[in-house]
């Protein structure tokens, strides 16, 4: 898979569960668990290569010019230790500040994220906090470093949907006043919809469509994307909506071919052996799928249901 | 907090009582004392003579009633065969068997702790392998036959260590080996299992993306996250240790509880047994307080929330 | 649609909280707090509102997993919260339940025919053979082939096995499911053959469904009626299609302000709602949404509005109106 | 970039080779102890001496191959038939506990309230209470024999069990399945066996593998205050804590032998309840 | 005669390794529990008016310098030694003794109570005890180590000022040694007493307490203890190999068999062959060989012959064939089962020997062990505690009298045979026996139910195993018997002779 990404810019990761994007960003960074690897492939930061890099060097761009947000707010912040000090480790082990500067830069951090009266909330520990202020001190933290790219691992599935709309819309302020790029990973359309400038959708590991994200939303060229986008619900719509037949892939026994053609109503017989390669449909617009192909497109295998 | 701390302390009353009850019924269940207090040939008037000296001529009903009103003030009964206040004998030997538990403890956490830390930090490792033949071996070895093999290499055949007796930290050395040994077995397993589990949590990745050295993340993250369970254990253990090393106080001729404890029961003498019991039943619950208090003081959670 | 199946009046249910130390509770929950619902018979009525706003307590209530507090509910014109013996039996049967996660509701050592069996055991004293029909039948009927009742939970996906748990729930006669959140921790293309498969299987059997969920846009498409709770009161219900159409308590409006697009251009700024939901211990005075509320107003905190006929059918509590 | 497919992960490997072997061949020895066995175990051998060395040393002879202990007795015999009182010891021993511990575990945790209560200050108790004070205090009530020494080690290891049961059964209790089996109207006993005791099965499986051991060295312990396995009865332990004296004399065939058994099987106890602890406990919580 | 520096020439330090734990109330002879362990401190300690040492009995003069016991045995008469003193200075006294006397409630104090008249002060230096009725065992009774000790004096104003209990825990007496500290149970620390009016030769004497017998060895060939007590069978040779360690085979208890309830009809044992063919069974020299490295002795009679009247007796002979041939005379010739076979706790392995050789001759016997405690008071309890066929194997020491023996293990009604064992004309002649005040009458009674009991085979002695202990090299011994010198015990008092090597 590949996808770039431009400063300031917000990138939408969106697939299934277990269709790797966790993955993805893990090994963007450097941090996949011990059992995997990465058998091939770079990862370009800044005009660096990440993946050639030791873990002392990726220590120092972690946190620093790379941030994180995970998924479980409750449960990534260490229950033991104070708000302050969580928030204060990036700039105190990075920027190695220290005493009153180092206090006031967790203040900022925390007034960036809307934490009211930040300096009596930081001498409190994770437990005190509601889950929407526990992701807002995430954030913080992912800030700590002054970052220029920060990846949010579904950093919403957690929240209340109030919650979550205030969540969302400080992400894009505090893009807007730092410029940071962001790769946003969800499996939540509604989501790339608010906050994405791009989208790249995730299907068994791979990415099969890659879009600005308008044009991904009218304009889907993948048979996948387009049965994502027909199985959500709309307000004020009724009709039934669209099912995608059968189950996500097990990615220890993906199907040969496309890994999609088992569940696609449009598959032709080429995709049950050949694995589609990347075409263009338009500019920035990338998707894997023979049907883009202009040879197959003459020669319709089965028609659109 | 206060509240809490209330709510353990009755439980540990309740405790108590129910382990009380249950020595004072084991003690008398298992036989006459008077016997053993008595020579070969005592008449049947000698007994008679000698369980009433003692007390021991009422029914059990009341014999447990005082024996609890006399516990209440502190007063746990005089040893038959020592003619001591049993608190006098237990608070006589109990420097003795917490030299010995706090040596044996120490030297089981400075084996288990930092294996059992290398061992999950470095899983499925050959460090790992080591560390986990390390503590099958602690669990297999029986505690006086180590002794006894101590003894002969390193009092009888290298002549570096006295072979028994309390002493200056060179008699402490080989009981406290023999006793941590076991001991330290079960903390490297627990350590490691409960470090473990919190390197697979949320908030060490999160540490890790932080992109803080690998030492604070194990050290101050995980570590003071996985001490808790190792904390208790390490209490508990040190209760056990000082009250009920009987095979290693026996070996060393050690002159601890455990040694009081054993021939206690071999000469069934109630007050001894019971008190010391209870005593040590008294020893597991305030570890346990402690190690409680010593959780909300680790753990804001509880500070906060009880 | 005349016949309530279900009915509920002045449901309250307070949780002890913080017990000190001779159990002496220091405050109360109220999880539920006075609500009164009835569902049709066929129909589904949806239940929505914010985490902790008592969405699972009522549920719990009406599937006599906790007694109430206080209020009533009435289960084909009778109330059940006394019930016993055989007439507690026969409403165990009647209504069943779906949960939320399909990893967790189904036990993972028993194998799906003794899942789906297992109420039909309890209740009925069918033969083997008849059971197994029945389990095939039912398997059938949510979409799954009859060969996988020996199989083992774990050996399904997400998807399955929350067809898995609807096949049990309908094992028997049922009359009402309640459904907590069943397709929130599935994957989104399976979610939808989920709903499908709910809303057929109300067409075809007439069952009637209590769906829980904090997702607007799905329980909107799959609800008849939907009622909005707030910390454990109902602050607006109506139709679905009239609540949709023209949201009118505050805190309605904000949900659906919250709600996210389904298309970028649909975009829309900063939500009107502010802060978090309270704690349900201490309960604010007066309308307990006017700590958040942007049309607050004095009489707000002092007076607790009452449920009032709203346009559009459905009812409403604003002092707005 | 390409990711490498999901990771094989060690803990599903196989069961470990060595300790299957070696508790297979203890448990075919203990069957067939009397075919194995070239002497009666608490008889003299005739002709024999007292203390006769292994058969390779000086003075040894291949009548008693590894050696007679005080009584003359081969010591071979001796451990063959030894391998069947200390494995029924370590497993029926392991048995009583988990399934006392288990029972109330699963009280415990299901059915709460005070009888939770009484069952954990009834443990926390039986924690303070020195396993040698149960053993005599049994011993005295019916009198000295492995099945009193079994359950000795089951009233004293019950606890274990109770305790971790009872924390699983308390987040089983709250599990979906169990909610639904409630709703459906199933009994409470019902419920117990239907549902929580398959599920609490693997964590004693867990924890029985990895209390054998523990067990066995404590029928050692037993033995060596008196109040053991009795004599004749050939249990390792036994053997052990009886020749003890001897490690001092040079005689050292006397505890090595029966030492290095009790070192197998403890082992391969606990090689094989890691194992499984690894393979039914992914999580590996603390058992 | 009195040497008032005796002490001063003391020098040195011995270690004294014990088997046992010690018990406080050992230190007080007011509460002689009758057995032999407590002597070691009575010894070191206090001193008695008479005791026995090296061969002699009871009449070994202690505090008393003379004593006498009136020809009808209705008194005893005690002359002090002059200038006697207790550790802390204090004279002793007549009234000391008399209130030692009366005051006593340790073993047999009932019989001293029931028997006495009055104590009279003859004088400050004289005291005689009145008798309601002829009393002769008075002096076995009264003098033997290891029976009683109302003749132990401790001083009566600091024993009145300070109550029984303080006592135990500071003890002064009389005894060459006095007392420097002591932690219960695990040690005592002793300082020869420079008022002692015997030569005290070794400066300070410590007894610690070591129950692993393999400690115990490890300890001496450490030199860190000079003496210790009870090398089991296992480490005698070890011992023995051990360089200037002499091994002290101290004879002491008797093990022997008893045949329960053998006078039932339905017993095996109620033939007079079957017993014999046991005891033709059992290996005694094999036995003592094992058990006790060849230092026991196998003696023909149960009794040990240390005690008054004890009846000399040859030994048994071995001989299976004969034994066999009993059997089959008696009806036996496939043996026949024994239920149980129980050994005194913890001398398993020696129930184990029996077994194997009685099964030899076909009588087929099963193990039985139990805790110390329970053995004791399941002989108290009976024959209900030894239902069927039955074995017991005693191991006994009791000192003084033979009749002690007979009153303890035969009689019927005994305080251990209890209804186990009734021989109803052996009791009847045993009552003559308690009755006769005639010295030469007892005797005869004595041999004469001694030799029915051996003939009959009643019981079977087995042999009179060895207390072995081990004397290091720097204890000057010539030869063990420097050391352990006083019969009826396997300890190592007088205390005061022990001498440390120069
Ligand atoms: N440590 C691991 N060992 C083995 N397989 C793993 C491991 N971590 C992830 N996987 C597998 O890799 C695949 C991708 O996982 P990943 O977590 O990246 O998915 P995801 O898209 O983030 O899913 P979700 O939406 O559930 O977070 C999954 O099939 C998962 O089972
Ligand atoms: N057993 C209980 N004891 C005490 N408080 C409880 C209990 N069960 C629920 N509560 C409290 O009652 C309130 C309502 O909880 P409930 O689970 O009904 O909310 P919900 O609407 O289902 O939320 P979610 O959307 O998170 O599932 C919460 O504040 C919760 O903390
Ligand atoms: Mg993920
Ligand atoms: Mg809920």
């Amino acid at each position: 898979m590949s996808f770039a990404l431009r400063a300031g810019e917000t990138l939408g990761l969106v697939g299934e569960s277990g269709s790797g994007k966790t993955t993805t960003c893990m090994s963007i960074v450097g941090l996949l668990p011990r059992a995997a690897r990465i058998v091939g492939g770079s990862v370009l930061f800044e005009g660096e290569e990440l993946t050639t890099k030791s873990q002392r060097e990726l220590r120092a761009i972690r946190g620093r010019r790379i941030a994180m947000i995970l998924q479980d707010p409750m449960a990534s912040l260490n229950p033991l230790f104070t708000i302050f000090r969580q928030v204060a480790e990036p700039a105190f082990f990075h920027q190695r500040l220290r005493g009153r500067s180092l206090r006031s830069r967790v203040q900022h951090l925390l007034k960036a994220v809307r934490i009211p009266s930040p300096e009596w909330r930081m001498r409190e520990y994770p437990h005190q906090m509601s889950g929407g202020m526990r992701q807002r001190i995430v954030g913080a933290i992912a800030l700590a470093g002054g970052p220029s790219l920060v990846i949010a691992d579904e950093p919403t599935t957690n929240l209340d949907v109030t919650i979550q709309a205030q969540y969302l819309d400080l992400l894009k302020d505090i893009q807007r006043e730092t410029g940071v790029a962001l790769i946003f990973v969800t499996h939540n359309l509604g989501i790339v919809a608010k906050m994405c400038d791009r989208v790249a959708v995730m299907y068994a590991g791979k990415i099969v469509e890659q879009a600005p994200v308008r044009e991904l939303f009218d304009d889907p060229k993948h048979p996948y994307t387009r049965a994502l986008l027909g199985s959500v619900p709309k307000l004020g719509n009724k009709d039934p909506l669209y099912a995608i037949p059968g189950q996500p892939p097990n990615l220890a026994s993906l199907p040969s071919g496309c890994a999609f053609h088992p569940r696609c109503p449009e598959a032709l017989p080429r995709c049950a052996d050949e694995e589609p390669i990347d075409f263009h449909p338009g500019a920035g617009h990338a998707a894997r799928c023979w049907r883009l192909d202009e040879h197959a497109a003459a020669s319709h295998g089965r028609s659109h249901s | 907090m206060a509240a809490f701390i209330a709510r353990r302390i009755l439980y540990s009353v309740v405790t108590l009582v129910i382990l009380s009850g249950t020595i004072f019924l084991i003690v008398r269940l298992t036989g006459d004392p008077v016997l053993l207090m008595a020579e070969a040939g005592a008449s049947t008037e000698d007994l008679a003579r000698i369980r009433q000296q003692w007390g021991l001529d009422r029914s059990w009903a009341v014999q447990y009633v005082t024996f609890m009103q006399n516990a209440l003030t502190g007063e746990l009964g005089k040893s038959f065969n020592y003619r001591l206040p049993v608190s006098e004998l237990y608070f006589q030997r109990l420097p003795n068997s917490l030299q010995l538990g706090l040596f044996a403890t120490l030297i089981s956490l400075l084996i288990g702790v930092p294996a059992g830390i290398v061992s999950a930090v470095k899983v499925n490792t050959w460090w790992d392998s080591i560390a986990k033949g390390v503590a099958l071996l602690g669990l297999s070895i029986p505690g006086f036959w180590l002794g006894l093999v101590l003894i002969l290499v390193f009092s009888v055949s290298l002549r570096w260590l006295p072979t028994s007796g309390a002493g200056d930290w060179r008699h402490v050395l080989m009981p406290a080996v023999a006793l941590g040994w076991y001991f330290a077995a079960s903390m490297l397993r627990l350590t490691r299992s409960s470090m473990l589990e919190v390197l697979g949590s949320e908030y060490i990745k999160l540490a890790r993306l932080k992109g803080l050295p690998d030492v604070v993340v194990i050290a101050m993250h995980a570590f003071k996250n996985a001490l808790i369970p190792v904390f208790t254990l390490a209490g508990v253990n040190l209760v056990v240790m000082v009250n009920a090393a009987v095979i290693i106080e026996v070996i060393f001729a050690w002159p601890g509880i455990g040694r009081l404890l054993y021939e206690g029961i071999f000469q069934r003498d109630f007050p001894l047994v019971q008190g010391v019991v209870i005593l040590a039943g008294f020893m597991i619950v305030g570890i346990n307080l402690v190690v409680d208090i010593a959780y909300a003081v680790i753990d804001p959670r509880i500070r906060l929330t009880r | 649609m005349a016949d309530r199946i279900l009915e509920v009046r002045g449901l309250k249910k307070r949780f002890p909280a913080r017990a000190g130390l001779f159990g002496r509770p220091r405050g109360w929950v109220k999880a539920v707090d006075g609500v009164d619902f009835a569902i049709h018979a066929g129909e589904t009525l949806g239940l929505i509102g914010e985490s902790g706003c008592g969405k699972t307590t009522t549920s719990k209530l009406i599937l006599l997993q906790e007694p109430p507090t206080e209020g009533s509910i009435m289960f084909q014109g009778r109330d059940i919260t006394g019930l016993a013996g055989a007439a507690l039996m026969a409403y165990r049967r009647a209504v069943q339940v779906v949960f939320q996660d399909p990893f967790s509701s189904l036990s993972p050592r028993m194998r799906v025919e003794d899942i789906i069996a297992e109420p039909l055991e309890i209740h009925t004293d069918l033969e083997r053979a008849a059971i197994r029909q029945r389990v095939a039948a039912v398997l059938e009927l949510v979409g799954l082939p009859s060969d996988v009742a020996p199989l083992f939970p774990h050996e399904f996906s997400g998807g399955q096995r929350q067809r898995v748990a609807i096949a049990r729930a309908l094992a028997t006669d049922t009359k009402l499911i309640v459904l907590d959140e069943p397709v929130s921790a599935l994957d989104v293309s399976v979610r939808a053959q989920i709903i499908n498969q709910l809303e057929h299987l109300q067409r075809t059997l007439g069952v009637s469904y209590l769906f829980i969920g904090h997702d607007l846009a799905t329980v909107a498409h799959i609800s008849h009626r939907i009622a909005v709770m707030y910390l454990g009161k109902i602050v607006e219900h109506a139709d679905s299609d009239a609540l949709c159409a023209r949201p009118m308590h505050p805190y309605t409006k904000a949900l659906f302000e919250a709600a996210l697009p389904s298309h970028p251009d649909d975009r829309h700024a900063a939500t009107a709602v502010a802060g978090e939901v309270p704690s349900a211990m201490n309960v604010p005075s007066g309308c307990r949404f006017h700590p958040r509320c942007p049309a607050t107003m004095p009489i707000c905190s002092q007076v607790e509005p009452v449920l009032q006929p709203r346009d559009g059918g459905g009812e409403v509590a604003c002092h707005l109106y | 970039m390409r990711l490498a497919p999901p990771m094989s992960i060690r803990s599903r490997r196989e069961a470990p080779l060595a300790a299957v072997v070696i508790l297979a061949a203890l448990v075919l020895v203990a069957i067939f102890a009397d075919l194995l066995a070239p002497h009666d175990p608490t008889l003299p051998v005739p002709g024999a001496n007292v203390f006769d060395p292994p058969f390779w040393m000086e003075g040894g002879s291949t009548a008693a191959p590894l050696g007679t202990d005080f009584q003359a007795r081969d010591i071979l015999s001796r451990l063959i038939y030894g391998t069947r009182v200390s494995l029924i010891v370590g497993l029926m021993g392991t048995l009583v506990a988990g399934a006392i511990g288990t029972l109330m575990g699963i009280l415990s945790g299901y059915i709460g309230g005070w009888v939770d209560q009484v069952i954990m200050r009834v443990t926390d108790a039986w924690l303070a209470l020195p396993a040698i004070v149960f053993a005599i205090f049994l011993a005295a009530m019916i009198g000295p024999s492995m099945w009193n020494i079994i359950v000795i080690l089951g009233a004293v290891y019950w606890t274990r069990y109770a305790r971790v049961i009872r924390g699983e059964v308390l987040t089983l209790r709250e599990r979906e399945f169990v909610k639904l089996a409630e709703i459906a109207g199933a009994s409470k006993l019902r419920i117990i066996k239907r549902h929580i005791l398959p599920n609490v099965a693997n964590t004693a499986m867990v924890l029985a593998s990895l209390t054998v051991g523990v067990v066995i060295i404590a029928e050692a312990s037993l033995s060596f205050l008196g109040v053991g396995v009795p004599p004749p009865q050939p249990a390792w332990g036994l053997m052990l804590s009886e020749a003890r004296p001897t490690l001092l004399a040079g005689q050292w065939w006397l505890t090595v032998f029966p030492g290095v058994c009790i070192l197998l099987i403890v082992l391969a106890t606990q090689l094989f309840g890691d194992w499984l602890r690894v393979k039914l406990d992914p999580q590996q919580r603390n058992l | 005669p009195y040497v008032p520096s005796a002490a001063a020439a003391a020098k040195g330090k011995i270690v004294l390794a014990w088997h046992a734990g010690f018990a406080s109330r050992w230190l007080d002879p007011q509460e002689h529990d009758g057995t032999a362990t407590p002597d070691n401190f009575f010894w070191a300690l206090h001193d008695g008016l008479v005791k026995n040492q090296g061969t002699k009995l009871f009449d070994h003069p202690a505090l008393a310098e003379k004593f006498s016991i009136a020809a009808d045995a209705k008194s005893a008469t005690f002359t002090l030694r002059k200038g006697v003193k207790f550790h802390n200075g204090d004279p002793i006294t007549a009234q000391d003794v008399k209130f030692s006397y009366e005051s006593y409630r340790g073993a047999k104090a009932d019989v001293f109570k029931n028997r006495t008249e009055r104590v009279e002060i003859v004088d400050a230096g004289t005291i005689r005890f009145v008798f309601k009725e002829p009393f002769l065992d008075f002096g076995i009774l009264f003098g033997t180590s290891n029976v009683a000790a109302p003749g132990w004096i401790v001083p009566e104003k600091y024993y009145k000022q300070v109550g029984p209990d303080a006592f135990k825990q500071k003890p002064i007496g009389a005894g060459p040694y006095k007392l420097v500290r002591q932690e219960p149970g695990v040690k005592v620390e002793m300082e020869a007493f420079d008022g002692y009016y015997r030569p005290v030769h070794t400066k300070e004497l410590v007894m610690v307490a070591v129950p692993e017998a393999a400690t115990r060895v490890a300890m001496l060939e450490r030199g860190e203890a000079d003496i210790i007590y009870n090398v089991p069978g296992e480490l005698i040779n070890k011992v023995k190999s051990m360089k200037g360690v002499t091994l002290a085979p101290v004879l002491s208890g008797s093990f022997f068999l008893e045949f329960v309830n053998f006078q039932d009809p339905k017993n095996p044992f109620r033939d007079t062959r079957v017993r014999e063919a046991v005891s033709l069974a059992i290996d005694r020299r094999g036995m003592n060989q094992v058990e006790s490295g060849g230092l026991g002795k196998v003696s023909g009679n149960w009794i040990n012959d240390d005690v008054l009247y004890a009846l000399d007796w040859p030994e048994f002979p071995r001989n299976v064939e004969k034994a066999k041939q009993l059997l089959r005379e008696a009806g036996y010739p496939n043996g026949f089962d024994v239920d149980w076979v129980t050994p005194l706790p913890a001398f398993y392995s020696r129930g184990e020997r029996v077994i194997a050789q009685l099964r030899e001759v076909g009588i087929r016997g099963r193990l039985q062990t139990m805790e110390r405690g329970i053995f004791f008071q399941k002989l108290r309890g009976g024959l209900k505690e030894f239902p069927g066929v039955q074995l017991i194997l005693h191991g006994v020491r009791i000192a003084g009298s033979w009749s002690f023996w007979y009153e303890a293990y035969m009689k019927c009604g005994g305080s251990n045979s209890r209804d186990r064992i009734c021989v109803k004309e052996l009791d009847d002649k045993f009552d003559r026996y308690e009755k006769s005040v005639n010295p030469a009458e007892r005797k005869k009674l004595a041999e004469e139910i001694q030799r029915a009991i051996l003939e009959n085979h009643y019981l079977v002695p087995v042999y009179r195993h060895a207390f072995v202990n081990a004397i290091g090299p720097k204890v000057a011994a010539q030869k063990w018997q420097d050391v352990f010198p006083t019969i009826t015990t396997g300890y190592a008092y007088p205390w005061e002779d022990l001498k440390v090597r120069d």
